[in-house]
């Protein structure tokens, strides 16, 4: 096996280490973190305004929405 | 007559080389993909063109002074991929995972096809001609990623030469996940696996949402920093989303500016699918290592997922597993699929998402890994 | 004291030059011209506000640090005139031309006017004081292409200190199509061509508009590589838009983006309308010749349309002949007036749409020409 | 005639004649690919999605409308 | 074993500096005021996230070849804050003030807190450690104009080091507004004074709001061309948007623009909010100065309308003085609210509208001041 | 007082009285601007076109809500 190839053997061992490493205290921070958000926040408030309608939608289109409900309603009449 | 001579020789036909004509037939059979077979087509689409531009005689589009040679400057710096993967980390909802963590554990799985195919790219080197660095390989292997912006981010950073290939690779087998996945889920797994139906999940509060990302980000920040760009990135982008206060900033992120970038990044990848560097014998390792790594990272994810079931209290199908690999969120609804053709009352869709995002974070891990270690 | 007369100093009623005043008042008229006459306001009123700005004494705001100064590199490098070709690639509907292929021969003849006008501003260097160089007169000429950013592009290559005339003199006459067109229209014309009335066209399937953008891009590549930037990415935005896979990168390139640039756009080339470039009786030719340059495409248009009419079997109203300029969509809703006049049931909007469509192609393949035999 | 001018001369000529070249070329092109396409594909199913609703206008501009729809049709009884 | 040191060295945890960690602590807290307190979310959440991820070791997220380093090219040359302002002149409707113009004098006097505060910053250097030159205390005092684009651009061009720490404190204080206003403008007036009503406004044509950024332009051009840049862009977006002709443009000023650019400047303000620049005892001065800067030109303001309304023939409510710093629209409802509190049917809001939007224009011309005078 | 500080309050005169100067100077030349309006435009056309459903919102947009209206009107039926 040429050099390269072992450290590559090790870069393998290294590499899966740090992933799993990684994601498991990923699991258990996520895990703490739940049990101390349901435990002293339970019934959090939303925070900020309640995402309904995006603020991405422009008040020209809630416009032209109304409008054309509004004609319709005439036309329909 | 002198005037008309010259003008002859100023054609694309008269100044063609047989490698851009080639390369451009290679444009043209990704706009096919993109277009007709439906593959990845946001990115193979752009990336298409810019191969068909770039190769054109004469014009010099990707060379200095044309447009493709500014656009790559976001590619060089990483600011496209990392933009993107804003827009993405915007895009994802981590609930099903925050539901259930332990499904963390299948996206790191799962990164073992990278691993593999890079040793795999390292012991093809035995074929003659065939000469890849360790920096090579480690690019060719984080096709196993499965996760395009990471795969240009680490590609840009350590093999800008292969970066054509590799991202190439990446979003077709990524659009052919429906068929490289299904024969190896049903060989690793038994009719009786595959029925396993899974709880139904709990609800996640708001602020667990907007925390994960912040948590993500420190826990890569302490352990990993070279992974904190894209993850840094992503969490920016999800925090924007989940936090509510500046849905005008997470809209654009995942609508306007996403789709601009896309477009600049496609026609800069393009713009590396030059003969000079495609047209190697290197780049058919990097197909064939690219569905090495895919098949080898479901055989994975299915595995583990194999061997949590045995020992967790509550049952997870196997299936779930191959999500790992993250090509969101293709592999999640394969998984869905394969599932109801056992079991037709067995939705896995939500099950498989939290894999599913799992993998996307378990790539930037084992990029940020890469990067790192990779000299 | 010395404070009080320092302050005095920096004032740009000291410093004030009576060229930046000048230039400032052209300014100003753009601005009112865009505003109030409606004059192509999406470009004309950013260019005006980009010519009142780069004439501000001590400000600077179009030398380096200023941010005029940084947004013209995105003309400098092409990027903002392709982009924009791309987004405008992305609107057009090929629909009408291809049902009626031949129209394209009258996109072809309407460029004439380039080249007349490119030897027009030759002449013109027998008045003493005036010397145009063959560069010169390639970018004069184009003017004739009735094609803002084809325009741009060109004289940004050929001749980037008239870059700000050149535009300023497109833009308006684009504006005054339907005042400069009519008369020529009706002296060429009797009043039964006038009446002639059109066959329906044949309706045409997505496939055909998905092929169209990629041949016309071959075409391009095996004939003429230097018009390729331009052609290449007006069928980048073509197809994104025709495919119907990629309806999202699509409409961005069609509205945010194409918004985004043509703001940046408008302003760079405002920073070109410098006393120093424009106060010179150069300017004069520009403006003169440019309007010859749009009488002549439309009298060679409307020209080519009655010897087709003859040898064709199907009839061809003239008065289409004249839409050839480009000038979209303004040249063929005159096209239709004009018909309405003689015949009120004679509608000419949707025939006339395919020479206008084939003008935007003919302009870019004269572009081509002149980018790659004028050196 | 100044050389200059005799440049341009030949410019117009080389000029118009590859234009002309180039769209007729253009127009046996579309000719020959059009009648392909209506031999061999004449039915040729819609590629892709039916460019219905665009994927520009995003899900929040569509639920505003249904809400509105929804919103209009409860005053309108 | 060589190996595992290795990567234990390249952790996060092993590279920290005191500094870098507690300047990520600051990130975190300008996270945590922007999402869970709403202090102007949009700037100071991608300004927190900025600072963290500046912060991190080994990544050099803001250094050569990474991705803040190269946004920050957007601060450098002033394009960030000036398509910012853009944007805001876009959304910005004179109407108020228009109708009455006198109340430009409030958004005048208000700006006294920028003077104010910039002598404090000079008086400070009594204080050993303190060393704040002219140009220093300058960009500090640009606090006191209350509003984040003009005091990035003239921190940017005076002051480089400081960007951070003065940027923090501007959006911080603007989203004290409501707390910091009332007590005071309480102090200055009586009950009966705040009980004012003020005579209803007359209509403003479209034609008067199409003229004013153009007059406002054209003065600052003859008087200040060092304000032109900041007011240049500010008139444009406010002419793009009352012209009623590039609607288009001005939307995507205002949207998708402004949000992209708000992303981009909020990260590379926060690449400036390095532990070297920020924890100085001179950040200490900073934010002093600049609570100090909102409270007298809060209380300029109260005073200033209370002259003028011994003078005026019509009716001033005091309160609306203190709209005058801009903070746009916050001051504006603060005033409201007061205005409410002592008499329940009077509705200042659209009278404390003029002072607010005069207060825009106070602060540039005060920027434009300083940038010409502070060498 | 160091020399800097007697710059710092030169420098407060100076500015305090340009911003004073600027905006009273804005005062008068709105004022003259308003009246020379209303005298002599005092029903100016509006011009372009009537600021209505902004270009900003794509034809597709308004197609989808037309679509909406339309489904509506059928079901409503
Ligand atoms: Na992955
Ligand atoms: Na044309
Ligand atoms: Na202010």
């Amino acid at each position: 096996m040429t050099e390269m190839m072992s450290n590559g053997v090790e870069l393998m061992f290294a590499g899966m280490g740090i992933v799993f490493l990684f994601l498991t205290m990923l699991v258990g921070a996520i895990n703490l973190m739940s049990s101390l958000v349901q435990r002293f926040f339970p019934d959090m408030p939303v925070m900020g305004a309640i995402p309904t309608v995006s603020s991405g939608i422009d008040k020209s289109i809630i416009a032209a929405i109304a409008a054309a409900i509004h004609q319709h309603r005439h036309k329909h009449k | 007559m002198e005037n008309l001579l010259s003008l002859w020789q100023s054609t694309g036909l008269y100044n063609f080389t047989g490698g851009q004509a080639f390369m451009m037939l290679v444009g043209f059979l990704l706009l096919f993909l993109a277009i007709k077979k439906g593959f990845e087509p946001l990115l193979l689409l752009p990336i298409g063109f810019g191969a068909v531009l770039s190769n054109i005689p004469v014009a010099g589009i990707a060379e200095e002074g044309g447009l493709l040679y500014y656009l790559y400057f976001g590619i060089k710096t990483g600011m496209f991929p990392l933009l993107i993967f804003m827009g993405v980390g915007a895009m994802t909802d981590f609930g099903p995972m925050l539901a259930n963590p332990k499904t963390l554990l299948l996206g790191a799985a799962a990164q073992f096809g990278i691993f593999a195919s890079l040793l795999g790219a390292l012991a093809l080197n035995v074929i003659p001609g065939l000469e890849f660095s360790l920096k090579d390989a480690a690019a060719i292997g984080i096709i196993g990623g499965a996760d395009g912006p990471t795969a240009i981010y680490v590609a840009s950073k350590l093999a800008p030469d292969l970066l054509g290939a590799i991202a190439v690779a990446a979003y077709s087998y990524m659009a052919l996940v429906p068929l490289i996945q299904p024969p190896i889920m049903r060989a690793l797994t038994t009719e009786d696996e595959r029925k396993i139906e899974m709880q139904q999940m709990r609800p996640v509060s708001r602020a667990e949402k907007i925390i994960f990302p912040l948590m993500l980000l420190l826990l890569s920040i302490l352990l990993l920093p070279s992974a904190t760009p894209l993850i840094g990135m992503f969490a920016l982008g999800n925090l924007m989303n989940a936090c509510g206060v500046v849905d005008r900033l997470s809209q654009t992120a995942q609508n306007e500016l996403i789709n601009i970038v896309t477009i600049f990044l496609g026609l800069s990848v393009g713009s590396k699918l030059s003969a000079h560097a495609f047209l190697q014998i290197e780049t058919l390792g990097i197909l064939a290592l690219g569905a090495v790594a895919f098949a080898i990272g479901t055989a994975s994810g299915v595995l583990m997922a194999k061997v949590m079931n045995r020992f967790s209290d509550t049952p997870i199908n196997p299936l779930i597993g191959a999500a790992g690999v993250s090509a969101v969120p293709m592999a999640a609804r394969v998984a869905n699929k394969i599932g109801l053709e056992s079991n037709p009352h067995n939705f896995l869709l939500m099950h498989a998402m939290g894999p599913n995002v799992a993998g996307v974070i378990g790539s930037a891990v084992a990029a940020g890994v890469l990067l790192s270690l990779v000299k």
